[in-house]
């Protein structure tokens, strides 16, 4: 059983780690967004397998990080484009 | 047989030496800032492959490198912070019309 | 056989930091950075440095990375953007950096025998504090100094972000963190997440005596959650004239302060803690210390003041 | 008993794999954004839920169990809302950006 959850594990990175091939390619940031997504998510499930395998259940914490802040980067990526000033994001007085 | 501390002691040579290109290259101050980060990152798994080798004591890593590390990764978030800050008002200083200033400010910017 | 998983993270953490390096687009430099900071969290965690995975991923994952995508929203790109320096400078930087590289490798490749480690000694004075987890032990009790200094370091950092306010905005709020379109599901979210959040926060500090996790982790999960609030746009930024978070930001360091300098009195010596006591005086501290993480990073993310005070 | 137990676990864990190696190659080989994010939403919602699903019978207690729990629903919550905005995102780059 331990076995199997470590090779769930190391294959889970694996495809995690082939969505970082979006990352490269984009072309929008969205895309290349999507794919730390992929992995946070992904590093999450992981994380849990690797808890379970090897009784370390303070890994646990990690995901739930991992899990908590999962959409922190996409909201930040909502915060603006480059070059665009924000509209009310400097000073009007 | 190399073991898993030794596999991520090279991870960490290559971090410095990529977030050193970067630092050195990159003309834009952000983009330096972010090899730096990188280059941060590998500095404080050199100190990760300490403690895994110093496994004593019960421990399964030494924890001496390990709250140096925690200490490391936020004082290099408040110092990220501080150059951000920095670049920022560099910005508006540099382009008067980026901000509305006061008369005595923008004495201050052209002289 | 057993190695590969961590070969095939350590080259996952590698393509992606050259990526980073190497692409031309800032924003997407910071998103390879966002995953380079969660990669190593894994990487931590294989490290069996628990501690620093959860640091790793609140902060390199999570807080540096909104810091880095809003400064690339508010920074204008300059004509230098796209270009890099001549083939052969980079040629001559590439292989000066490779040497650093080779020679931290011939390092990391001779081992020192034995091994130095300090955890025996960090092990005997857990065994007079009651705590279990040894690296809060490190942090409060036996390399105490360090984290104060640390402490104050944060402070210094965003006494150093204040100062770059413009005159006429002092005592001002800083610059509004809300998204360019307001978004009915962040909206959401702002409002679901953040009691979960905070008890996960705090979650993370009491567990952090005895089991990883700690202030830090917690100080900034609960930063966290309250930018995400100020993202959503439910509220704004403090202005920085405000007693109570002025207050806030020293609460930490000064508690830490008063429980080092009752060290002379009460045991023997500065930041040492009688053993009948110690327990709860580093509780105190821990609490003290993750209030003013939390709101020392949001506003060190929030950054100098950009609104004249009303 | 524990037989039949880590045999769900392996099928879970197994389904949820899947799902992760569907929403991969959907974001890989989808022709255009939305409906790359439309791969990724089934590797966060049914590729993590399979897994927290296959490792609960194996958590030593209760509190673990929930714990487990609690991470998925906070992914269920952060992936949907990541996907709504990272929508948004992309609607308002083409709104900016005139046809080319």
């Amino acid at each position: 059983m331990i076995e199997f959850l470590y090779v769930a594990a190391a294959l889970l990175l694996l495809l995690t780690g082939l969505g970082l091939a979006r990352m490269m390619w984009g072309p929008a940031p969205a895309d290349r967004m999507m794919a730390a997504q992929l992995l946070g998510t992904g590093g999450g499930a992981i994380a849990l397998l690797i808890a379970s395998a090897s009784g370390i259940t303070a890994i646990i914490d990690i995901a739930l990080v991992l899990a908590l802040l999962a959409a922190f980067a996409a909201v930040a990526l909502a915060l603006g484009e480059p070059g665009t000033k924000q509209p009310d994001g400097q000073a009007n007085p | 047989m190399i073991s898993t501390a030794t596999l991520y002691g090279l991870c960490a040579a290559g971090l410095v030496a990529i977030g050193l290109y970067g630092l050195v290259l990159h003309p834009t101050p952000l983009r330096k800032v972010i090899a730096f980060n990188l280059l941060g990152s590998g500095t404080f798994l050199l100190f990760g492959i300490a403690a895994r080798r110093g496994e004593a004591a019960g421990f399964l890593a030494d924890p001496v490198p390990q709250a140096m590390v925690i200490t490391g990764i936020v004082v290099a978030f408040a110092s990220t912070a501080l150059a951000v800050a920095l670049l920022l008002r560099l910005q508006e200083t540099g382009a008067s019309s980026i901000e509305p200033m006061s008369p005595e400010q923008q004495d201050n910017g052209a002289s | 056989m057993n190695l590969l998983p961590d070969l095939a993270l350590v080259l996952l953490i590698l393509t992606a930091a050259i990526w980073t390096v190497a692409v031309r687009d800032r924003r997407d430099a910071v998103i390879g950075f966002i995953v380079v900071g969660l990669l190593l969290s894994l990487a931590w965690m294989r490290l069996n440095a628990v501690d620093v995975a959860l640091t790793e991923a609140a902060i390199g994952g999570g807080a540096t990375g909104l810091l880095l995508l809003r400064a690339c929203a508010r920074l204008v790109p300059t004509q230098a953007e796209s270009v890099l320096p001549r083939l052969s400078m980079r040629i001559m930087t590439g292989l000066l950096c490779s040497v650093i590289a080779v020679g931290l490798a011939a390092i990391v490749l001779t081992p020192v025998e034995p091994p130095a480690t300090l955890a025996a000694e960090a092990a005997a004075n857990m065994g007079e504090l009651g705590l279990g987890n040894p690296i809060t032990v490190v942090l409060l009790a036996y390399r105490a100094l360090d984290t104060l200094l640390e402490k104050v370091v944060l402070v210094l950092a965003l006494i150093g972000v204040w100062t770059l306010t413009p005159d006429v905005f002092w005592g001002g709020a800083p610059a509004s963190l809300r998204a360019q379109q307001s978004s009915g599901a962040l909206t959401f979210l702002a409002q679901v997440l953040p009691p979960v959040g905070v008890v996960i926060g705090v979650y993370l500090i009491w567990n952090g005596a005895d089991h990883p996790g700690g202030t830090f982790q917690g100080g900034t999960v609960l930063a966290a959650m309250w930018l995400l609030v100020m993202m959503a746009n439910l509220r704004e930024p403090p202005e920085i004239r405000l007693r109570t978070l002025r207050l806030l930001v020293v609460l930490g360091p000064v508690v830490f302060l008063v429980a080092g300098f009752a060290g002379f009195w009460i045991a023997n010596g500065f930041l040492s803690y009688p053993p009948a006591f110690a327990k709860p005086i580093i509780v105190i501290v821990e609490a003290a210390l993750a209030l003013s993480i939390a709101v020392i990073l949001g506003m060190l993310v929030a950054g100098p003041a950009a609104r004249a005070p009303r | 008993m524990s037989l039949v137990v880590d045999i769900f676990t392996m099928a879970a864990v197994g389904a949820g794999l899947f799902f992760f190696l569907a929403g991969t190659v959907g974001l890989l080989r989808f022709p255009d954004t939305l409906t790359r994010l439309h791969a990724l939403t089934k590797a966060d919602n049914l590729g993590f839920g399979f897994i927290v699903l296959g490792l609960l019978p194996q958590s030593p207690d209760v509190l673990t169990g929930l714990k487990l729990v609690v991470v998925w629903l906070l992914v269920q919550l952060g992936a949907a809302t990541a996907s709504q905005l990272i929508a948004q995102f992309v609607r308002s780059e083409r709104r900016h950006e005139p046809a080319a």
